[in-house]
């Protein structure tokens, strides 16, 4: 958000956490692990908006924190305890999903297919792997656990998109899917193009997706940034965390 | 209660080749980094690494040829570092044999393990390739609710676990988020706690709920100040970004990652500095 | 996170006859006694009692005839106090079933009902006959580890538990024993907190670690000092030996225990006194 | 211990907190439940004589605690946290026993037979009792799998130590079991009268015995109290808690 960046509706980084906090209702229970800085600020930016009474956990074990700066590099760091009255194990927060008292879980995937499915483990066989992948940490369970598990992506290409996964890490309550070209909902099992965001073009997401999308000229866009979501962000995030994806 | 005190080299060389390794910690914080610089010395083989989000000390014993398996949820270095070089490299070689895990499904055999019971039922799993390839089971509920995925038990033959603060006994207080620690301790044959500092520990018991770790479950207890270098140590240390960044970049090709451990790692070992 | 304060009447007026209703605490220690003298004021029936170890609190409820069954590993009020007279009373008249447990057994149901599995594997019971007198089965280990016994989840409608601290969104501190207070605040549907004291608060953010049942878990907090008498409360309150030997005393004999009842229990209800 | 008393090895109380005592070995890891002075009294007994790193774990959480007095009526009283450095859930000490790392666990029973099983539960049938009696809280769970059970029994009469037993609420790795008589000793599944108290003779023991046991001339004595043991447990009991069974 600096002088020369371009417009907020332009901005990848701006769209998918704009994009992600409106996704988050007032009074949900929302947890992301390691590796999520977007959800970590998207959650902290619904809190600061729609989404007040928004109970926000964290894999640092949180409950509601409200840290002086956000972790740049690590969504485990300490630093996101702070301001919590209690803590919580990552036992306890499996465990919480597993009883469906978990709403939202953030999760992403290095391939996600048109099921909404994803793939961390592997790209080849599972036992001889071309590419050994970081695995998909808690994910196989929390989502079939969690009542709405959204996924992001700040890479959207075919490689990403895929028609089939090499390896099946997770399945299960998939929602929504926010990447820097869309926003994805999960219907009757598939995914389904629920907006366009601005200046993408239903061709470019097409040629960027590797599984059939039906998207046209009467798709959606998905709304730009508002002046509060914008005044919001650089509040909770003003060293832009959120970016930290994109480097 | 007996005094439990000792140092790294003597608790390290305990660990016999092909034990069942577990480490506290989780990503860039609070792994018990002095004890895997202490297995790398010692080279030991054979291991089998237990966490459930690892980064550094799975990537560097992976690199080093001292893990065979790595029976965890998640091995990367978070947003910053990116993917984990040593295990990738180790894994696609057929060095490693990645046993991934659901993160709860480690922590679901740390706590059969813990229950004295050979397995434990975990909720999820259904729609994953997971319980195929690893040969997770799915049991019958005898009480008529279904099918329920079962773990096998996960008994660590050690578990190294790096606290900011501990008394002789081995009594173990923990700032800031616990991870499977506690778990760990619990479910391990041998529990052996480095720690920032060990203090005298009399105020411990006007404060026993702070122990994270109680004495009667720990084996060995060391002082290791810096024993979380390069990762964080809440209230302590934050991650050596410089490092962490150097290590990735080296660990990316064999001869690098070689030089550098020669030199930054075992250069390091006995002086625990950092 | 909202403030979740409430009063007794309404927070007990929520439960269900027929509930499965957890109680904190053991034995003479720090059982949510003002939530249960609220439960007999307001004459529920047919609840299900689930404890490790009760005494006054399950008795009375037994007694009253608000009980239909009780799941419990121990019923009796110790050394002090002898046998339980109206839980036994009860259970010889038919009047409520004792489902008796090993407290073990307790353990691994709320377990089974907190990780959200059907049941959950517990060590021992062999030789003992009651896997077979309350129908426990056994079930095979998938991984050829023989057979082990398995409990069937126990999920609390509502857990009622008496803590020395809370804050207005409940946040719970305990000193001194947590018994099986953090199970079953986690295990059941709906949590009610008892607290000698609420409190603001803020400085609960300096020590989250001291806070031993999350807010996210609990529904209603309910300021009720004197809330664990007549039984104790550590760091406020020993248990109050006259009037429990009182009421053993009347407890064996129905007319003489309603008339204690009607005086010493629900002319205490509403004044919380002691 | 006050001046008109019998002799210590005449006095029950005094013999069965020593007997106990003596069967804990130094290094080990003990625990008791609800109710049981007198093995409250016997391990801060032997820590104070013969044991001096014998773990202690009460069923009030407390790890080797050292209260400034002992509770009367009550073995859960949270003074038996005073002096503890760590805190174990009731949860914990079950897992403790469960992965056999529990040495000795002291129980009782309303019954016990010749095997050394123990009946907590019901006299009659367990469906429709005569009498309910208290349960058997962990015993069911800790008597399979603590390494040595320690049983102890205030008062021997044929009515306790049966032949058969109404319920098995329990049975598992009996080691002794301690009354005002004598010590039973469990040998390839039997108890066996290990030693006589002083003054007992073997036809007492006979009659107030429901199962056959062999006793006769030759069966050893127990040993009466030492003074040094006498002086210990004046130095940890000055209140004779350890009598409180006997009221």
């Amino acid at each position: 958000m600096s002088g020369d960046a371009p417009a907020p509706e332009h901005d990848p980084a701006v769209m998918m956490a704009a994009a992600l906090s409106r996704l988050l209702r007032d009074g949900e229970t929302v947890f992301h692990g390691v590796a999520s800085p977007l959800p970590m600020v998207a959650t902290l930016l619904a809190k600061r908006t729609h989404a007040p009474d928004l109970v926000y956990l964290g894999i640092a074990g949180g409950t509601d924190p409200e840290p002086r700066r956000l972790p740049d590099g690590s969504t485990v760091d300490p630093v996101l305890l702070e301001g919590s009255r209690s803590l919580l194990t990552l036992a306890d927060l499996f465990d919480l999903s597993a009883r469906g008292r978990l709403d939202v879980a953030f999760l992403s995937g290095v391939q996600i297919d048109g099921a909404g499915r994803i793939n961390m483990s592997a790209i080849g066989d599972f036992a001889r792997p071309k590419v050994r992948l970081p695995g998909g940490a808690g994910s196989a369970a929390l989502m079939p656990t969690a009542k709405r598990v959204i996924l992001w992506r700040t890479k959207h290409d075919p490689r990403v998109f895929v028609d089939r996964l090499d390896f099946v890490t997770a399945a299960g309550n998939v929602d929504r899917v926010v990447t820097p070209l869309c926003v994805f909902v999960r219907r009757d099992g598939r995914l389904e193009v629920e907006s366009l965001h601005p200046g993408v073009t239903p061709g470019e997401l097409r040629a960027a997706t590797g599984f059939a999308v039906e998207v046209g000229p009467g798709t959606p866009r998905t709304p730009p940034p508002t002046a509060a979501e914008l005044a919001a962000l650089r509040a909770v995030d003003p060293g832009e965390v959120f970016r930290s994806e994109f480097r | 209660m007996r005094d439990k005190r000792t140092d790294l080299a003597a608790a390290v060389a305990a660990v016999a080749d092909g034990a069942v390794v577990a480490l506290g910690g989780n990503t860039l914080h609070r792994g018990p980094c002095a004890a895997v610089h202490e297995l790398v010395r010692q080279g030991k083989r054979g291991l089998e690494i237990v966490k459930t989000a690892g980064a550094y000390d799975v990537d560097l014993l992976c690199a080093t040829g001292c893990a065979a398996a790595v029976s965890a949820g998640f091995v990367g270095f978070e947003t910053a570092y990116g993917m984990a070089p040593g295990y990738r490299r180790a894994v696609e070689s057929g060095a490693v044999e990645a046993r991934e895990h659901a993160c709860a499904t480690v922590i679901a055999g740390l706590r059969a393990a813990i229950q004295g019971v050979p397995f434990m039922p975990v909720a999820g799993l259904t729609g994953s390739d997971l319980p195929a390839a690893r040969g997770f089971r799915a049991v019958a509920d005898p009480y008529g609710g279904g099918e329920v995925f079962v773990v096998p038990a996960i008994v660590p033959d050690v578990a190294f676990l790096h606290v900011q603060e501990a008394d002789r006994f081995g009594n173990g207080r923990i700032a800031g988020t616990l991870f499977e620690d506690v778990l760990m301790a619990k479910a391990a044959k041998r529990v052996v706690l480095t720690a920032e500092r060990i203090v005298d520990g009399a105020g411990f018991a006007e404060e026993p709920a702070a122990v994270a770790i109680p004495a009667l479950l720990v084996d060995a207890v060391v002082e290791a100040p810096g024993g979380a270098w390069p990762l964080g140590c809440a209230g302590c240390y934050e991650p050596d970004a410089a490092y962490l960044a150097a290590y990735t970049r080296a660990a990316k090709d064999p001869a690098a990652l070689a030089a550098f451990v020669a030199e930054r790692v075992l250069g390091q070992v006995g002086a625990q500095a950092r």
